[in-house]
């Protein structure tokens, strides 16, 4: 097949998987599951297929494999749709491809395939465990298999779909579909245990957080559309002339009409990558299973929003650039590192491990973003592969633990909350694979030098941010890098080291190789997607920096690479071996009931960080608060009661008044007349108003409605400018 | 002699013009004059339709029928007219007096807007239409709405239960015939009366879709209200239905009505499925074709009162269930089939494509008939007592 | 030749007598059946611009048709709310079914 | 004064007249029948527009179909059809003036436009089914809508089914 037609065929497999497990699959679990993980091969196959045509490709980037047809007519001309493959794509496929196989075969084994039924499971609750009898005859609890489980592959399906649209459409409105595919698809996982009410809010706050984000999203595409005529990328993004257009005029507000656009977009991606102050959704979306934070809120969503950020790029740079920012890079420059540090800090005194690695995903996006808002266009985009990669091993790792600690809490019949790392520790000897590989990741995330591939992008932003000049932008993300090593350390210490501080934690238990093989590929690319980026200077030229080269080409003009410098390189490896060993240091003994060593030093500041800046009780009460006031007492009592009903009132009145005054003066005379013109007046407003205020009657709101309609039209045709 | 209408028209036009008549006027004069001629000519042989219905089902009942007036009782029909004229013209009370005077006129008029389409021969014709298979369907429409008409404005249950009856006869089966309406249209690639005629000059259609003819004639006749699908004038249940209320010459009106439509379905059958005024000769002298058109409407109109007065009424619920359940799928798949096999047979010569065409049609009508077959014994072990009262004994 | 303005008037025409129609009548059929008015009104528009625009690009009359095909459907569902609530409230006036309201 | 024109007046008035009949008559009956005379009317109107087979459709889905089911459903209601009291509702006058307001307003603003009065060109002999046709049938044309159009009636005709479908009568 050639590369269109796979192109067009790749998100397809998914898309028949969610169909046949609802309709057809639903009952039988094996039939579901090899359904949907055949699927994501069959993606898989393709998108690695066309990766590697892309990386044969000459010139890629240049030439691009593209093909679009025509899709609605518009009058006379066409809305298009297709696909394309550029060099950014081609790696968002490689490592969505690889992730999200990844986590389809390891939700076979974190649903607990081929456990028995739990005893009293039901469906929208987590699994409870079951009693089985052993061949000594007696009896003890084990995990039991999840109750929903074909439901979850029909849905992570419906939400692969939803990723492959996205990466492979060549416009943004296809990307949107996907993007909001995604968003439904996220609130059904996160809710996925909806028996839980805290699993219900996460989900409709996640919706809610991401949709305010998406109008301004849709506004932005809709400005585009209206001042291009199209959404495709190559003839926005790829297009010199029409970027050149787009950054010299200007809009009312005095910034570029690219710059209002990009920023309009930008909401959206804060919204969908958890950027402050869009980012509370995400931590509480650690209610659904951990596969769907891995895959969700690690690997691909999220990463959806820095891919779509990394695509308007250019856009957001017309009329400016590295050496002077257009408002839409500051935008993008301030919320990413504030977010990056901000996320940092709360991570440090988290003890929920899900939460921890929660809050470095925000922070690790507040990377990127960061990078982007300095033109550091080619690091953001590495960073994002390494990123997806040891954060969804992270992810899947956390997942392991807590399965571990479960199955030793179900074991030993102690009630302990199986994500608290205050309730872990030594599980080294335990799990030895979850420990081999999160220690992985964890590197990997705290940059860990040489080896591991979080170094050699995380060094790459800083470099550039060095290279720029970006002195602000250079420590606050250097800070944020040492609270990474550290708070990684942190987790790592807290989880596997030391000596198990719960029974639970003792008796915790290898996971079965469906979850730990995904650890372990995943694993690999933790260290070796790095090596694509090792910068030319450090090897004396020897191997070409391939990544930068790759990827620079899907720019028009290619950022031209950095003149290497060995301060950032070593601020790098100081603050990573920095970070991990103080972590270590800290909380190497950590005692069974003892509690975190950072509360007494840090005093109120540390709970101000648990609370995590107090953020949620913020909106709670100048955001939800004055919007349930808003719609309660204001609209619904003043504006509808009193306001409108009383215009409606007066109208009815008046036009009562006026239609009997002239019955009187024709009928009777003035005089008498005038008598009961007043007493029929009002009679007439509670007759005639009665219909055109709120009494349920369809035909009263239309006559109100296009008495409006036509005011205001009359208005507009006379007074139009 | 070879286009006598179009030499009679121009000659007139010629005439007209000459007296200082506008060609626009002129043109809807003449148009009219056309019309009038037409409708006369089916008025006429509707007179004798009567005739011809009376002898026929003389003859099958093993009677003489009408003997007495004029040769062989063929002036019977006047006589039945004078009565009809001569008896009071009775108004229900509480009727709808305008709806039930229109009623009659709208049944008669459905079926003389059919005759605009006919193609009597190639060079005598009302109009050629170029939607004329749809322009069937919407006369029919219109005969729907004069029974509804009908029955509702004779203020007499019997009256809307009839008319009630008859518009779900009518609304159900006009499917499976709009579905069979289509293959003439797919064969030709025309929806005109005069290309599908044309288009059978070298094979009749029934040679290449048998079963459509036969659906499209079932249906017909369902379409009709004749028997065994009269339900709607159930002369046991409600005594003879919609127009039961009506006498007089309203009444002689859809009784023309029914007699004309019915030998019109058989004209259509004639053009659709049997050449229509195709026949030997024809390509030297078309007027030649008004007599092999009538000779095949009059066949056509012969087996539906053949099946008329051979079969039985049926139940109401059997009838729906028969359209519903057999004859709307089974036409729907005739309709895939055909469009199939013409696509894929339109590049051979002649025999081939008729041969393989006809072959596909048996096959069909062979797993059709092995389907009802294989129901029908279900049914039977399903409803047969020996059986029931067998299981019984058994448990 | 007939001057487009009488097409367009005519169905202004046909137009306002439908929307008054659905304004002001009773009985929820009668309202359907004036909606079925607009909805001609409609249709004449479409057909005309059709017919004196460019007579090749066949927009108009392909949108006539779906505003057939809008019209059956409208109509199905309406009468079959119609017919439901006739037996939930033994009525069909449209200012009778007020539930809701505050 | 051509043919065609006399041929437009008559339709018109036929239409005029009879729409204002559907919104005026009291009997829900001869509501719907007026109904069927103003699409009589505007299927002639197809036909002066040189869109026979519009015409055509229009016999065949509006009288063949929606005017039976009006009737039908008319007849369903019965209870109205007794046609006491006036079948206005207290806002008619309102609804009235909106509707002259409306009425006039499009008159006035059509009437500033510069195709108002524009001659239609002649058709010649473009075959306007084949294409017609083909503009449905075409993916670069109006396939899509053709085929919405086709889910939305299938939509519609189960919605239907079950909202009219008695359930007292399901449960026994």
């Amino acid at each position: 097949m050639t590369t269109e037609q796979i192109l067009w065929l790749l998100p397809l497999p998914p898309l028949l998987a969610f169909v046949f497990i609802i309709l057809f699959t639903n009952r039988w679990k094996v039939l579901s599951f090899s359904i949907a993980v055949a699927a994501a091969a069959i993606s898989w196959i393709g998108s690695m297929v066309i990766f590697s045509r892309a990386v044969a490709l000459h010139e890629f980037g240049k030439f691009i494999f593209q093909s679009n047809i025509n899709w609605l007519p518009t009058g006379d001309t066409y809305l298009r749709i297709g696909v394309m493959v550029d060099p950014l794509t081609a790696v968002t496929l490689f490592f969505v491809g690889w992730t999200v196989l990844m986590i389809f075969i390891y939700s076979i084994g974190y649903h607990n395939f081929g456990k028995p039924k739990g005893d009293h499971d039901r469906a929208g609750l987590q699994p409870h465990g079951a009693t089985v009898k052993d061949e000594h005859g007696h009896a003890h609890t084990e995990l039991s298999v999840e109750p929903m489980f074909s439901r979850f592959f029909a849905f992570i399906g419906l939400f692969a779909f939803g990723m492959y649209t996205l990466v492979v459409s060549d416009n943004l409105l296809t990307l949107f579909v996907g993007w909001e595919i995604m968003g439904l698809c996220s609130y059904l996982l996160i809710g996925f245990w909806y028996g839980k009410p805290s699993a219900r809010a996460a989900a409709i706050k996640a919706f809610m957080t991401t949709r305010v984000g998406d109008v301004f999203m849709l506004l932005g595409i809709v400005y585009l559309y209206s001042v291009t005529g199209t959404l495709n990328y190559r003839e926005i993004f790829y297009n010199p002339e029409v970027l050149h257009v787009l950054g010299n005029t200007y809009t009312p507000l005095g910034i570029s009409v690219a710059s209002a656009i990009a920023i309009l977009i930008f909401i959206g991606i804060i919204g969908k990558s958890a950027q402050w102050p869009l980012h509370v959704w995400l931590p509480d979306a650690m209610e659904g299973p951990t596969p769907v934070s891995a895959m969700i809120h690690a690997a691909t969503m999220v990463s959806a929003g820095v891919y779509l950020a990394i695509r308007i790029y250019p856009l957001a740079s017309a009329g400016g650039g590295v050496h002077n920012l257009t408002p839409a890079m500051m935008t993008m420059g301030i919320i990413g590192c504030f977010t990056a540090l901000f996320a940092a800090t709360i991570a440090v005194a988290q003890n929920d491990i899900k939460k921890v690695l929660a809050y470095s995903t925000i922070s690790q996006l507040g990377f990127m973003i960061a990078a982007l808002g300095i033109g550091a266009y080619v690091a953001a985009a590495f960073h994002l592969v390494t990123h997806a990669f040891f954060k969804a091993l992270l992810f899947l790792g956390s997942g392991s633990v807590i399965h571990g600690v479960e199955h030793g809490a179900l074991h030993t019949g102690e009630h302990v909350d199986p994500q608290d790392m205050f309730n872990m520790g030594g599980l080294r000897k335990k799990m030895p694979i979850t420990f081999w590989t999160f220690l992985i990741g964890g590197l990997a995330l705290s940059g860990f030098p040489f080896v591991t591939a979080g170094f050699w992008s995380k060094d790459e932003i800083l470099a550039d941010a060095f290279a720029h000049g970006q002195w602000l932008v250079f420590f606050v993300l250097v800070l944020a890098a040492t609270l990474t090593a550290f708070y990684t350390m942190r987790q790592i210490t807290l989880t596997f080291f030391g000596a198990p501080r719960t029974k639970a934690a003792e008796h915790a238990k290898e996971t079965p190789w469906t979850m730990t093989l995904p650890l372990i590929l995943l694993g690999v690319f933790a260290v070796v997607a790095g090596w694509a980026g090792i910068p030319e200077a450090l090897t004396a030229g020897t191997i070409p920096n391939w990544f930068h080269e790759f990827v620079g080409a899907t720019l028009f003009e290619h950022p031209e690479p950095l003149v290497f410098n060995f301060t950032p390189m070593l601020d790098s490896i100081l603050i990573s071996l920095g970070g991990l060993s103080l972590g270590w240091l800290v909380y190497r003994k950590v005692k069974a009931g003892d509690p975190d060593p950072l509360v007494k030093p840090m005093g109120p500041v540390h709970r101000l960080l648990r609370n995590k800046w107090y953020f949620d009780e913020f909106y709670a009460y100048f955001v939800v608060k004055p919007t349930i006031w808003m719609s309660e007492v204001f609209t619904s009592l003043w504006m509808d009661r009193m306001v409108i009903d009383g215009i409606l009132n007066a109208v009815g009145g008046i036009i009562g008044r006026v239609g009997h005054a002239f019955r009187n003066y024709f009928d009777a005379p003035v005089v008498n007349g005038f008598g009961d013109f007043l007493g029929e007046g009002t009679k007439w407003i509670g007759k005639e108003s009665a219909p055109l205020v709120q009494r349920g009657r369809i035909q009263g709101y239309m006559v109100a409605s296009l008495t409006v309609i036509i005011i205001l039209a009359v208005a507009f045709f006379f007074f139009r400018p | 002699m070879q286009d006598p209408i179009g030499n009679l028209y121009n000659w007139l036009m010629g005439w007209l013009v000459s007296w200082g008549v506008d060609q626009a006027i002129s043109n809807i004069l003449l148009s009219l004059v056309g019309i009038v001629i037409l409708v006369t000519i089916a008025m006429v042989l509707d007179v004798f339709l009567v005739w011809i219905e009376r002898k026929v089902v003389a003859r099958f009942q093993d009677r003489l029928g009408p003997n007495r007036i004029g040769p062989w009782g063929i002036f019977q029909p006047f006589a039945d007219i004078i009565k009809l004229l001569i008896k009071e013209d009775t108004t229900p009370n509480g009727a709808d007096v305008f709806v039930f005077n229109l009623a009659p006129i709208l049944s008669l008029a459905s079926v003389l807007l059919l005759w605009a389409v006919l193609p009597i021969a190639e060079v005598v014709f009302g109009v050629d239409l170029n939607v004329a298979l749809l322009y069937i369907v919407a006369a029919g429409a219109i005969g729907t709405l004069s029974v509804i008409m009908a029955g509702w404005s004779s203020n007499n249950k019997f009256a809307l239960v009839g008319a009630y009856r008859m518009v779900a006869n009518m609304i159900s089966y006009e499917i499976p015939m709009v579905v069979i309406l289509l293959i003439p249209a797919i064969l030709t690639g025309s929806m005109s009366m005069l290309t599908i005629s044309q288009s059978q000059e070298q094979y009749w259609f029934v040679l290449v879709v048998p079963l459509a003819a036969l659906v499209f004639l079932i249906s017909a006749i369902a379409e009709l209200g004749r028997s065994p699908f009269d339900l709607n004038e159930g002369e046991s249940e409600i005594v003879s239905g919609f127009h039961i209320e009506y006498s007089g010459m309203k009444f002689g009106l859809f009784y023309a009505g029914e007699l004309l439509h019915a030998f019109t379905f058989g004209a259509f059958i004639s053009i659709l499925f049997f050449g229509g005024y195709n026949g030997p000769g024809v390509t030297q002298m078309p007027v030649l074709g008004v007599f092999y058109f009538f000779i095949k409407a009059m066949i056509g109109y012969w087996i539906i009162m053949w099946v008329k007065y051979t079969v039985p009424r049926i139940r109401i619920d059997h009838m729906l269930y028969f359209n519903w359940k057999f004859l709307v799928p089974f036409s729907i798949s005739i309709l895939v089939m055909t469009a199939v096999m013409h696509k894929s047979l339109s590049g051979y010569e002649t025999p081939v494509y008729v041969g393989g065409m006809l072959a596909a049609n048996l096959v069909l009508g062979w797993i059709t008939i092995e389907i009802l077959r294989a129901q029908a014994r279900k049914q039977r072990k399903m409803d047969d007592p020996n059986s029931r009262v067998v299981a019984e004994l058994t448990h | 030749m007939i001057p487009l303005s009488w097409f367009l008037i005519l169905s202004a025409a046909l137009f306002s007598i439908g929307l008054f129609g659905v304004m002001a009548r009773k009985n929820a059929v009668a309202i359907l059946l004036s909606v079925e008015l607009m909805l001609n009104a409609v249709n004449i528009n479409l057909v005309a611009f059709w017919r004196y625009g460019n007579i090749v690009n066949m927009a108009g009359q392909v949108f006539a048709i779906i505003v057939f095909a809008v019209a059956a459907a409208e109509v199905a569902v309406g009468l079959a709310l119609v017919i439901s609530v006739y037996r939930r409230f033994n009525t069909v006036v449209a200012d009778e079914i007020d539930l809701m309201k505050w | 004064m051509t043919a065609l024109q006399i041929i437009f007046l008559l339709a018109a008035a036929v239409i005029l007249i009879s729409a204002v009949m559907v919104t005026a008559t009291r009997n829900m009956v001869h509501a719907a029948l007026w109904l069927i005379a103003t699409l009589f009317g505007v299927a002639v109107i197809f036909a002066v527009l040189e869109a026979g087979f519009l015409a055509v459709v229009q016999v065949v889905v509006y009288i063949g179909a929606i005017a039976i089911m009006f009737i039908f459903a008319v007849m369903l209601t019965r209870r109205e059809m007794l046609d006491k009291g006036p079948q206005m509702n207290k806002r008619a006058w309102l609804a009235g003036i909106l509707c002259v307001v409306i009425f006039a307003s499009l008159i006035y603003m059509l009437s500033s436009w510069v195709g108002f009065n524009q001659i239609p060109l002649l058709v010649g002999n473009a075959d306007t089914l084949t294409l017609l046709g083909q503009s449905l049938l075409l993916p670069s044309a109006y396939l899509l809508p053709f085929e919405v159009a086709s889910v939305l009636l299938l939509a519609a005709l189960v919605g239907a089914v079950y909202v009219a479908s008695n359930r007292k009568q399901e449960e026994k």
